[in-house]
């Protein structure tokens, strides 16, 4: 069957580093084709190459047949090119519509923009998408998984023969997710050729048709999917045996390590209404509690209030740790043991302009610096072990951070929140990201976290994972909490129905 | 599964109040009302004393205009006043003493500053030097410039001859034309050319797709280049556009001195800047509009009226514009 | 008053209008206080001031309120000729005199002129210097703001003082009348040449920066300093101090200015031209008040 | 792993090489290159020459300090040229005329320095306005405030008597003190006081925890707030110092001077960014250091100092500081 990209014997390095080495693969007409590898492997490297991000490279690049070479994204877009990318690139302050449209404005002769025929076409695009927004109200004032969505709507309005999805669902949940596969399939259906990153394997096998596996940098093999098992998969991109079954958790719940009885929490963007409505909970010592809901649930704004991300606003009575507690702010928080790691990593998650080893040591610098003077060195020794701990894939400890691959970033996130030595966890979206051998370390440290008495409150979009880890799951709609499931009565089906808002049926 | 946008109590009429315009708006009540508390004795509600205060203000106003486009990219540009300097002198140079006619001499000095505005430019875009020093330099060195060009003396009618005696040339139409009033001598020329700069940009920033660019520019980078948005180019219009109304500012100023003052424009970076940001663009980039620069002018424009047509003193004066530039801003701040 | 200003006590015959280009510079308050201090003498006057803050523009605009305010009279020391020609102009044709202080403005539509003459004083004191270094010398010159016609005109006078004498500048610069400048620059001066005779700066303050650049590398003894000025808290007290060999007074010409509109309102008139004597302060005749330049 | 952690290319000495200081260094070693150029007839190989530029840079290095630390948050102080005004104002009133002892006057002065500098650090940390306008208030308000206090005129040791006449006061010690040289006059007191303003914040933003909070609230506000930074106080924190190392800077340039001016000051806060940015510190906030601030002190202070030993004409001077500061920083950027 005749390809219609080949890249050839790729090579990039940045500073002397060398991240890529003689990649090679191809691209047909028609097919799903997935770069996996493990974080830092180079999937984001080499089709940022691509997508005429990175101009300097080695190898060549050939669409349908003839030589191209690159300088910026917009001659790539110029040549059917569109790319999602994996640290989403909108426009915060930017409307909907401007983002949608960004760099494929509608002009008419004069170059005036005709924004009623953009008003028109994001409509239809966005509810292909099943979102409703409103077309002028600024990003910022929307969560990631909807700046997600738009990343995705903007790819859709290219008409682009290949569309790179650079792990387009990470901040998706499941309907989200489902109704991305099935445009994919639409596109595949007019020739389109879709590259597909992703660290779920369940997705890779639902909608890849061939898959290529990096691994430090090189390409190690590609093979249809139907051929290569998920094991196989996983065996070639880490390089050994692993064992992906989530590891039994032995809890033995103690006593309530937070309770929250008839919390509210005020919308964060402002309008004047309740993002969280007298939701009341326990979490018991060695308890990992999942918080399941879509977009809007409100389940992120409830982790805000309690963490005093929102300020005083929150109403209701928490006791944290027997005694009585009062969202003021994070800072009071963390020094009273309880953390919160966000979904969004960019924009509320890691200090860009810093090294690896200071953002991890960020939360938890009283510790580091007795009477105010930070001992270096034992600072930067935590943060080696950590970065040896989490298998973090830096050069050395005072990286810049920017510098790191998305997985490896997420990792030094949850590293910092470690190493505040929290009693109580909040974490929304922990494993966006993370490649599969690490998600599984991650698993085994929940555990180990949860053997040491810790408590974890958890939102992942991932419902496998959601049923897997959590001893109980709280299910919310609409800013209330609609049910809660035993982990031996949750299934899929019920969770589903009830973050729908729908009532049990007996 | 969707979640309607925007809830009920998000009506149209509080998002009004919420917006950038209506704040704007507010501040400048607040000084207008100021204003007529304190009226020097009913002067200011006379006429002549708004048409003055638009006069004043157009030049400044002209600069802010330039600045909002540079700003809206998250970049700022201090070289403004000396380019207005560089091109007063310029002009005056070409028309007063050359005897240009004014369709030659008014294209030669716009290309002049556009010019200097391209060149800070091109530091920014593409040698990737931060605004701030890159146009600090411009700054520097169009001041320079206008010293050389001009050898240090104001350029007049007054034209030296050899043996070191005066020649009086007569002011050309031009000055007049631009200097001049209309209306029934109810608006001044260079307060039109004011709305009209503002005009374009408008046109720029709200209607083109080049304009787009700019907010996308300002407000995340790197995404405006992920998305093909031309970063660079769009550097260069900011920073070009900003020079060449730096030199119409140049060309207004120097008409109404009737001359070309090599030292014309010194700290009037800092006023436009005020202007723009007390409209309520954002120094960060990404957010606001020309609109919002028209407000502000007006609300510099009337501070210093109202200062002066009570005849504060010179530190009462320094220290109320201080406060009443807090007052303002707090004040737009704090309408929900 | 009628119009524009807030009322006043002891309701006055006359209002005033001073517009002051520039309260910056210690010498242009000096003309302020002086205006104010021979106003005070009249109950029958009073006087609103207004500062333009440099700008010709602004200061255009208020010689307009002032118009628009209908005061009696308006006294102007202008920042610039030409800009301030045509509202000056304005103004005298409806009516209302005009004094225009210390610096000019263009054509003849204004009531009387009163200033000293830039140029005079700078010959004087290049005179002075000649005699003082008994015909040759090396002499630093500090300039002021060269863009303006006082720092012109006291280079082009000083030049025009010691032509064909054997005066030597060895270093000139331009310090913008500001102390630290003329420090800055006195430094270069002093590192570079090993003998340096007198500094002749274009003001006080410039000839005190000098004076303390040489203190602070010990060379103050063997080097004269002469300033232009000669203000009571400024260039007379470094003269008593023995800091400057002299300085040359520029009068403010505020009390002329008041007396002059004294004798305008009450309608007599006074001359188009009012040239102001000035004086030069040396250690010797600091206690008789210093002495009036000889006319040349 | 086939990717060795730290590869042969990346030594460490091509990531000295890489370091902003190198870059900053280099820059310095253009500038004293053409130093030694164009030196005057060998002045510029005398110590004095260093000594002296030393001394004059000392003053805008005191202001470029403190506004380090307001840019490492990614503000901006723009009033601290005329809390420098202010200050040395309010020093020479106290310690020339009301002849107060240097022990009581210097707290006063740095305690005055403090508060402007907290206020704007108010406005910007709990009212949220734009760094920039609320300093340029406060600019504005504090050279007022000199006026006022001053009577907008020099306060020195000339006092004027009700009767209009003069009596005069001699120098203070302090002044002297200040105001001298030290080590066989090879070092001016000055620029001992500035090293001792880098020492102190070096020790700041290198080895205190608060120091780390301001580069995290420039990094990424949200991030630190959510990390438990104290956002508001690191905040308060920057400006305060920055406004008192205003005061500092004050009190050094009224010794200098042996008097108050109320115009003291005035643009020098152009000058002390030019300062910090041309260090290399990143005006967008987060990065940079103290040491940086150090070598951009210097390589501003040679340039003024070699244009003005070639006793450089003003115009070709401006133009030339222009075109070395593009070039100084250029050479900086493309060190590779
Ligand atoms: N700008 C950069 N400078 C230096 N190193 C970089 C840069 N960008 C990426 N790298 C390095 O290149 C390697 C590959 O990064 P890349 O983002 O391609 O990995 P990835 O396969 O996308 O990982 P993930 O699954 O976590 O996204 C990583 O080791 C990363 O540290
Ligand atoms: N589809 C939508 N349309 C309009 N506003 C929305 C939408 N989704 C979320 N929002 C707004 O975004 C804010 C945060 O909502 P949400 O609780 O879903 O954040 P989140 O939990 O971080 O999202 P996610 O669960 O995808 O991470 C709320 O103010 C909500 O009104
Ligand atoms: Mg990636
Ligand atoms: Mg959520």
């Amino acid at each position: 069957m005749t390809t219609y990209l080949d890249m050839a014997g790729i090579g990039k390095s940045f500073s002397g580093v060398p991240v890529l080495a003689g990649v090679s693969w191809s691209l047909r007409p028609g097919e799903v084709h997935v770069l996996a590898g493990e974080n830092g492997a180079g999937k984001t490297t080499l089709i940022k190459i691509l997508a005429g991000v990175h101009a300097d490279y080695e190898g060549e690049i050939r669409l349908a047949g003839d030589r191209v070479r690159f300088r910026n994204p917009g001659e790539a877009a110029r040549c059917g090119i569109a790319a999602i990318h994996q640290d989403i690139a909108v426009v915060p302050s930017m409307n909907v519509r401007d983002n949608i449209f960004l760099g494929r404005e509608m002009v008419g002769g004069l170059p005036w923009m005709r924004f009623r025929a953009e008003r028109a076409r994001a409509g239809d695009i966005l509810s292909r998408l099943g979102l409703d927004l409103d077309l002028t109200r600024p990003l910022e004032d929307f969560p990631v998984s909807v700046r997600q969505m738009i990343e995705i709507a903007k790819a859709l309005v290219h008409d682009a023969r290949i569309i790179i999805m650079d792990e387009p669902t990470s901040a998706l949940n499941e309907a989200e997710a489902g109704r991305l596969f099935e445009i994919i399939r639409d596109l595949k259906g007019q020739g389109c050729a879709i590259v597909f990153i992703s660290h779920r394997l369940e997705e890779i096998y639902r909608i890849g048709d061939r898959i290529t596996v990096l691994r430090d940098g090189r390409s190690i093999r590609t093979a249809a999917a139907a051929d290569l098992g998920p094991d196989g998969l996983v065996e070639l991109m880490v390089g050994r045996e692993v064992d992906r079954h989530f590891p039994a958790r032995g809890s033995r719940p103690g006593r309530p390590l937070l309770r929250a009885e008839g919390v509210s929490v005020p919308d964060p963007a402002g309008v004047k209404r309740w993002a969280v409505e007298d939701a009341s909970f326990d979490l018991r010592e060695g308890e990992i509690l999942g918080v399941a809901g879509l977009r809007g649930s409100g389940n992120s704004e409830l982790f805000h209030g309690l963490f005093g991300a929102l300020g005083r606003g929150v109403r209701g009575r928490v006791s944290l740790d027997g005694d009585a507690y009062r969202p003021v702010s994070p800072a009071d928080a963390i020094r009273r043991g309880l953390v919160l790691m966000t979904n969004d990593r960019k924009a509320s998650g890691l200090v860009p302009t810093m090294s690896v080893s200071r953002n991890i040591s960020l939360a938890s610098l009283e510790a580091f610096s007795p009477r105010g003077w930070i001992r270096a060195r034992r600072e930067t020794e935590a943060a080696r072990e950590r970065i040896r701990s989490f298998g973090i894939k830096v050069r050395s400890a005072d990286q810049d951070v920017a510098t790191l691959s998305g997985g490896n970033q997420q990792k030094v996130l949850l590293a910092r929140w470690i190493e505040a030595r929290p009693k109580v966890l909040l974490l929304d979206e922990p494993t966006t990201g993370i490649d599969v051998g690490a998600k599984t370390e991650i698993y085994r440290l929940l555990n180990a976290w949860t053997a040491a008495r810790k408590g974890v409150l958890l939102i992942t979009s991932e419902l496998p994972e959601l049923l897997s880890l959590s001893d109980r799951i709280l299910v919310m709609h609409r800013g209330r909490i609609m049910a809660e499931f035993d982990r031996r009565e949750a299934t899929q089906e019920r969770v589903i129905r009830a973050a729908m808002g729908k009532e049990e049926q007996t | 599964m969707t979640i309607p946008t925007g809830s009920p109590q998000d009506t149209s009429l509080r998002r009004l109040f919420r917006s950038p315009a209506f704040r704007a708006l507010a501040a400048l009540l607040l000084v207008v009302l100021i204003g007529s508390l304190f009226n020097a004795g009913g002067a200011f509600f006379r006429w002549p004393t708004h048409r003055d205060m638009l006069r004043h203000i157009s030049v400044f106003g002209i600069l802010a205009c330039g600045l909002t486009l540079v700003i809206i990219t998250s970049g700022i540009d201090l070289a403004v006043g000396s380019v207005l300097g560089f091109s007063a002198v310029l002009f005056s140079l070409l028309s007063l003493q050359l005897g240009w006619s004014a369709w030659q001499a008014i294209p030669v000095c716009l290309l002049a500053g556009a010019a200097c505005g391209l060149m800070s430019g091109g530091l920014v875009a593409k040698f990737k030097l931060q605004p701030f020093i890159a146009t600090l330099a411009m700054m520097v060195f169009a001041r320079g410039l206008a010293k050389w060009i001009s050898g240090g003396r104001k350029v007049s009618t007054a034209v030296q001859l050899a043996d070191g005696s005066f020649q009086y040339r007569d002011v050309p139409p031009v000055f007049e034309a631009i200097g001049s009033k209309l209306f029934g001598q109810n608006i001044a020329v260079v307060t039109l050319v004011f709305l009209a700069c503002v005009l374009i940009c408008f046109v720029l920033l709200a209607k083109l797709r080049w304009g787009r660019y700019l907010y996308a520019v300002g407000g995340n980078e790197e995404a405006a280049r992920l998305s093909g948005v031309p970063v660079a180019k769009s550097k260069l219009l900011a920073y070009g556009l900003c020079g060449l109304l730096s030199a119409v500012a140049g060309i207004c100023h120097a008409v109404q001195e009737q001359q070309g003052d090599p030292e014309a424009g010194t700290t009037y970076e800092l006023t436009a800047i005020a202007i723009v940001v007390i409209g309520g663009t954002n120094m960060l980039g990404g957010k606001g509009g020309i609109g919002l620069t028209l407000i502000g002018a007006m609300t510099i424009g009337y501070l210093e009226k109202i200062l002066s047509l009570n005849a504060v003193g010179e530190a009462t004066r320094l220290m109320l514009t201080g406060l009443i530039i807090v007052g303002a801003v707090l004040f737009q701040r704090h309408r929900k | 008053g009628k119009g524009g200003e807030p009322p006043a006590a002891g309701a006055p015959k006359w209002t005033i209008g001073m517009s002051q280009c520039n309260l910056g510079e210690p010498w242009r308050v000096q003309m302020n206080q002086d205006v104010r201090a021979a106003a005070e003498r009249h109950p029958e006057l009073k006087v609103v001031y207004k500062d333009a803050q440099n700008d010709s523009l602004k200061q255009r605009s208020q010689i307009e309120e002032y118009v628009n305010a209908g005061v009696d009279l308006i006294i102007v020391s202008p920042k610039e000729a030409a800009p301030l020609t045509a509202p000056v102009a304005a103004a005298y044709r409806q009516g209302i005199p005009v004094i225009v202080l210390d610096r000019r403005v263009l054509g003849d539509e204004y009531t009387s002129f009163i200033g000293a003459d830039n140029k005079k004083i700078g010959r004087a004191a290049g005179r002075w210097i000649v005699e003082k270094l008994g015909g040759s010398g090396r002499v630093v010159e500090l300039k002021g703001l060269m863009t303006t016609t006082p720092g012109q005109d006291r280079h082009s006078g000083f030049r025009e003082g010691i032509k064909d004498s054997g005066i030597e500048i060895i270093f000139e610069a331009d310090m913008k009348w500001l102390e630290p400048e003329a420090r800055k620059e006195m430094e270069s001066a002093l590192a570079r040449f090993p003998a340096i005779d007198l500094v002749y700066a274009h003001n006080d303050p410039g000839a005190h920066g000098a004076y303390l650049a040489a203190l602070a590398s010990g060379r103050e003894k063997g080097i004269l300093f002469v300033g232009i000025d000669g203000l009571p808290h400024e260039g007379q007290v470094y003269v008593r101090q023995g800091i400057l060999a002299a300085s040359f007074e520029y009068p403010t010409g505020g009390r002329e200015a008041v007396e002059a509109a004294l004798e305008i309102l009450s309608g007599r008139t006074v001359a188009k031209e009012i040239t102001l004597l000035s004086k030069v302060f040396t250690p010797d005749n600091m206690a008789g008040g210093g002495e009036l330049l000889k006319d040349d």
